[in-house]
């Protein structure tokens, strides 16, 4: 329970930066965030209580008691896609930057109509 | 199986000559020409025949072609003036930039048009009709600049009047399962009137649109005057003529004469609507085609008129009124192509189409000027001309159903026609020459060509009208009325018959009367026409011209009536709908925190609701 | 081990909040990166090895980078 | 004000994801798909990791999306970041310090192998293509830390990146032809636990390894700044 409670409130801190700060680099930092209590929240749900690891390292490992491994698979190519993602995102805002030489969305009236 | 053929060798030719400009100029202009006429050539083959293929399945709905003499009639008339089109734009297009897309265009609304005309069921119906309305946009904005504005105006209308199509063509599938033709013309009388009158709206929304009949003519003046003169008369001649084929398939091919007749709204009978509507698209544009300075926007003002007279004559409901509307739409295919053939032809030998820079022409341009006579003539209806068969027919048929009030309004517009026809003839071929255009030179031979061939058909349906009312009498028994007693040089009606033999043999009398008279009389005096000074200097060629506010006292009497409130309507509404959007438009501020707000808070408005539905 | 992981969690939690408070920049990615990388040891505890390398790898060190990176090219402080 | 606003929501929307979170029980299995792939994994694909099954085997289509996704997500990347100027301070770096430098050669190929041990083993241990390209790629991070003004050859790293994505679908058809459908398995799975075993999972973990290395490697140094100064002059 205490797991899901960690992943939204990392999801929540996220949103907040998103709706409140207006710096670029901080608003891709509340995406990352958002990013990692996403991750989080998805693999707790796989979890089974007293369950090992979908590996069979060693013999003798009971498959029935294994966690959900779809989670686990899912999230793994997330965490990668989320890594491109936010580079891009970062070289737009410091695109940016080098044309109006400011990360205050505030301040770039470019943006608005 | 020919319709096939014939619609696979429209549209696909249309691509071949895209294809071809690619390798070649005139490899595409041989090739468009040929295009054409083995079009034509089939379609005068089909003549008389009655087929129905049925060439596609889509989801259980059979789409199918249909030649009746209605289809025959106007796919004749259609790839008819197309192939004089692109006769004629082989000289006036020629040296101007895009030319393989505005050929596969012309020949793309050609195409879809024939399609428009043979298809058999509502579906494939409403599909080429789209078609057409979008080639048609494409091809008004050919010049870029005023025209890309025009071109939107008119599809947004056209837009507007296709949503109302599908919209009633949608009811009728769902009330008769069916987007047959055929089988709903049989089965429509099993519906309530209610049904029936939607559906005569909802269409006749579509239909209007593209036949500009009055409160939905606000596209076509931008439009006409804009788009590439051989196109314009496409566009006159044979387009806006599509909307009146829908509304003949829709009066007398879906409802049928009798539910047409007896519909009403509130004991108002809506044919008669229709008509006074039809009245007002004579009365008003004809009007406002007397003021205009542009020669095409002139003749765009005159077309609504036109179209309003074969509205007028195809809702009356009886055979006579039918088959002048249909006779009248013929003439003026010719006649209007003719126009703007003629105009077209000046402006590009002067470079301009103002009427009050030009004049004088006459003698540089002889065969344009007798083109544009003969056309002039006929679009104010003088005998032995087709346009006085046609008129006689409506007036006809007006006198015959004591509509004095529509005949009186008739009247009255001719009677413009007769005041800006002369306007177009006098300032741009009589009067005195510009200094500018003296040494304009003879239009060149492809573009006389077409004009030679349309101002012999003005006088050859203008003497001999049997040769067009005959198809026209079959084609109206065809759709339900009784038939007419045809000859070759007339029509023999309930009051009196129509007989160009005797027009002609007293026309030719006063004619010998007046040479007599001229004859006999006086000689005149030729006194040369600058010789004469003002307070003893000598005035320049140039200010001979004195056409440049014709009909100055005539204007400041009809002036209230001469402001297009619709289209200014029409701006009106397009304004609102604009300062809404910016109002609407702040909403979107680019500020993305704001974006991320409107997202959560739509999210925690949903789950106030939630909860507060489960405390409810 | 459930107290350890709570105690886990309010520290990820206050990078968290770190992160999304701090006016120097530098110091809220470097937060950040403490919170992906504090994420990662609870994925070992969630018996997922595979994501909590994977998170480590990338979402930890590789992002910081990234993000530290950008920093450089643009400016420190909010 | 906005704050204010934003805090509101933001409780409002907490409460209705204690709502919802309630209703998800904690450490208790819940998909049936999940006990099939624990079940019947090693069974049916040879490999003793089931997520790099799930990855490889039974999704291997959507790993095929992603490495696409991730491709363009790198392209736009470059494409954003093409005509850069270089920055006058770059010109002048301060050398890195001695532990740094030393430390970080040192490290340098043992991390590279690290990383190469793990996607290589990714069918039999935690790890895989996906984590071993992110650490490959830190290695050269490290390596670019020490020599700022090294210059790597752009060129090289599209070449292998576009090699590996080709060979990962080149396997696929391969499936496709040998075996019934498209990413089929059509090696022999060989014994469960064996580094040669499970078909063609190692195989398509090393492209995908090699892939997301060079990728993500790409973008380390393209906001490194250094391959910028052709494209100014």
């Amino acid at each position: 329970m205490v797991y899901y409670i960690g992943a939204f409130g990392l999801i929540i801190i996220g949103l907040y930066v998103l709706m409140v700060k207006r710096n670029l680099i901080k608003m891709i930092i509340g995406i990352s965030l958002i990013n990692t209590g996403l991750n989080l929240f998805l693999i707790s749900v796989g979890f089974i209580k007293l369950g090992t690891a979908p590996i069979f390292s060693k013999p003798g490992l009971n498959p029935k008691i294994m966690v959900d491994p779809l989670p686990q698979a899912m999230v793994l190519t997330a965490i990668v896609i989320s890594v491109a993602t936010l580079a891009m995102a970062l070289a737009l805002a410091i695109r940016l930057y080098e044309h109006h030489g400011t990360l205050d969305m505030g301040k770039i009236k470019d943006q608005k109509w | 199986m020919i319709i096939n053929i014939l619609l696979i060798i429209a549209f696909g030719g249309a691509f071949l000559v895209y294809l071809a400009g690619k390798i070649s100029g005139k490899l595409r202009n041989i090739l468009s020409i040929i295009i054409s006429l083995v079009i034509l050539t089939l379609i005068v083959m089909l003549q008389g025949k009655e087929i129905e293929v049925n060439y596609f399945h889509f989801f259980n709905f059979p789409l199918m072609f249909r030649i009746n003499v209605l289809s025959w009639f106007f796919a004749l008339l259609i790839s008819f003036l197309t192939t004089l089109s692109l006769i004629f734009s082989l000289n006036y297009m020629k040296g101007k930039e895009n030319l393989d897309f505005y050929y596969l265009m012309l020949l793309l609304v050609n195409a879809s048009m024939l399609a428009i005309v043979l298809s058999g069921d509502l579906l494939s119906f409403y599909i080429f009709w789209e078609t057409m309305s979008w080639s048609t946009f494409l091809l008004i904005s050919y010049n870029k600049g005023k025209a890309i504005n025009a071109a939107l105006k008119y599809i947004i209308m056209s837009i507007a009047g296709s949503l109302a199509m599908l919209l009633a063509i949608i009811l009728i599938y769902i009330k008769f399962q069916s987007f047959d033709i055929l089988f709903i013309s049989t089965h429509i009388n099993m519906s309530s009137q209610n049904f029936a009158i939607l559906i005569f709206l909802l269409l006749s929304i579509g239909f209007g649109v593209k036949s500009a009949i009055v409160p939905l003519h606000a596209w076509l003046p931008d439009a006409h005057a804009e788009a590439p003169s051989p196109f314009s008369a496409i566009l006159s001649g044979i387009l806006i003529k599509m909307g009146i084929y829908g509304f003949l398939l829709l009066f007398y091919v879906i409802l049928g004469l009798k539910i047409l007749l007896s519909l009403n709204i509130w004991g108002i009978k809506l044919n008669y609507i229709f008509a006074l509507l039809g009245a007002i698209s004579v009365l008003v544009p004809s009007m406002i085609a007397i003021f205009q300075t542009d020669a095409k926007r002139v003749l765009a003002w005159s077309s609504i008129g036109q179209i309003g007279y074969i509205a007028i004559g195809i809702t009356i409901g009886s055979s006579i009124g039918t088959a002048g509307g249909l006779f009248h739409l013929f003439s003026h295919t010719i006649f209007k192509a003719l126009l703007f053939f003629s105009i077209a032809a000046v402006e590009y030998r002067t470079g301009t189409r103002d009427l009050n820079k030009l004049g004088g022409l006459m003698k540089k341009m002889p065969i344009v000027f007798i083109g544009c006579l003969i056309s002039v003539l006929g679009l104010i209806g003088i005998p032995l001309t087709n346009g006085f068969v046609s008129k006689w027919l409506i007036y006809k048929a007006l006198f015959l159903n004591q509509n004095y009030f529509l005949l009186f309004i008739a009247l009255i517009s001719t009677w413009a026609a007769i005041l800006y026809g002369f306007k177009i003839l006098h300032h741009i071929f009589l009067g005195q020459l510009s200094q500018e255009h003296i040494k304009v030179k003879k239009a060149p031979l492809g573009m006389q060509i077409p004009i030679m061939i349309l101002s012999f058909l003005v006088l050859l349906f203008g003497i001999f009208p049997g040769l067009a009312l005959k198809t026209i009498n079959k084609l109206i028994v065809n759709i339900g009325f009784k038939s007419l007693s045809v000859n070759l040089f007339g029509i023999v009606s309930e009051t009196g018959p129509l007989n160009i033999i005797n027009i002609f043999a007293g026309l030719m009398a006063i004619l010998l009367l007046i040479i007599i008279v001229f004859k006999l009389g006086k000689k005149k005096t030729n006194i040369k026409q600058d010789d004469n000074y003002a307070a003893g200097s000598y005035i320049p060629i140039d200010k001979y011209h004195f056409t440049s506010n014709f009909y100055a006292p005539l204007f400041g009497i009809i002036k209230p009536l001469l402001i297009d409130h619709i289209d200014n309507f029409y701006l009106w509404v397009a304004n609102r709908i604009r300062s809404l959007s910016d109002k609407v438009r702040k909403i979107y501020c680019g500020n993305v925190n704001v974006y991320v707000i409107y997202i959560i808070g739509f999210a925690a408005l949903l789950i106030i609701l939630k909860i507060g539905l489960k405390l409810w | 081990m459930i107290y350890f992981t709570i105690i886990l969690i309010s520290i990820m939690l206050l990078c968290g909040i770190i992160a999304a408070i701090s006016k120097d920049l530098l110091f809220a990615v470097i937060a950040a990166g403490m919170a992906s990388f504090i994420t990662a040891i609870l994925f070992v505890f969630l018996q997922a090895p595979d994501v909590a390398m994977a998170e480590a790898s990338i979402g930890a060190a590789l992002v910081t980078a990234l993000f530290v990176l950008a920093l450089k090219k643009t400016k420190r402080s909010e | 004000m906005k704050k204010i606003i934003a805090i509101l929501f933001l409780l409002v929307l907490s409460y209705g994801i204690y709502l919802s979170i309630n209703s998800i029980p904690f450490g208790v299995s819940k998909t049936k798909v999940g006990n099939y792939y624990n079940l019947n994994g090693v069974k049916d694909t040879g490999a003793n990791n089931i997520v790099t099954a799930v990855v490889l085997n039974y999704r291997g289509f959507d790993t095929l999306g992603e490495v696409t996704v991730l491709f363009l997500a790198v392209l736009g990347f470059s494409t954003i970041l093409f005509t850069m100027k270089k920055k006058k301070s770059d010109n002048m770096p301060t050398p890195p310090s001695l532990i740094l430098s030393i430390g970080c050669k040192f490290l340098f190929p043992f991390v590279l192998l690290f990383g190469i041990y793990i996607f290589i083993h990714g069918h039999l241990s935690p790890g895989g293509g996906f984590q071993g390209g992110a650490v490959i790629a830190s290695a050269f991070l490290l390596f670019y830390l020490v020599k700022p003004s090294e210059k790597s050859s752009k060129k090289s790293f599209q070449l292998i990146e576009s090699l590996s994505g080709m060979a990962f679908i080149v396997i696929g058809i391969l499936g496709l032809v040998f075996g019934n459908y498209f990413l089929s398995n059509f090696l022999p799975k060989g014994i469960a636990g064996k580094l040669i075993s499970a078909g063609i999972i190692p195989l398509i973990y090393i492209f995908i390894g090699i892939k997301v290395g060079s990728e993500l490697t790409g973008i380390i140094d393209r906001l490194m700044g250094k391959n910028n100064e052709k494209q100014v002059k």
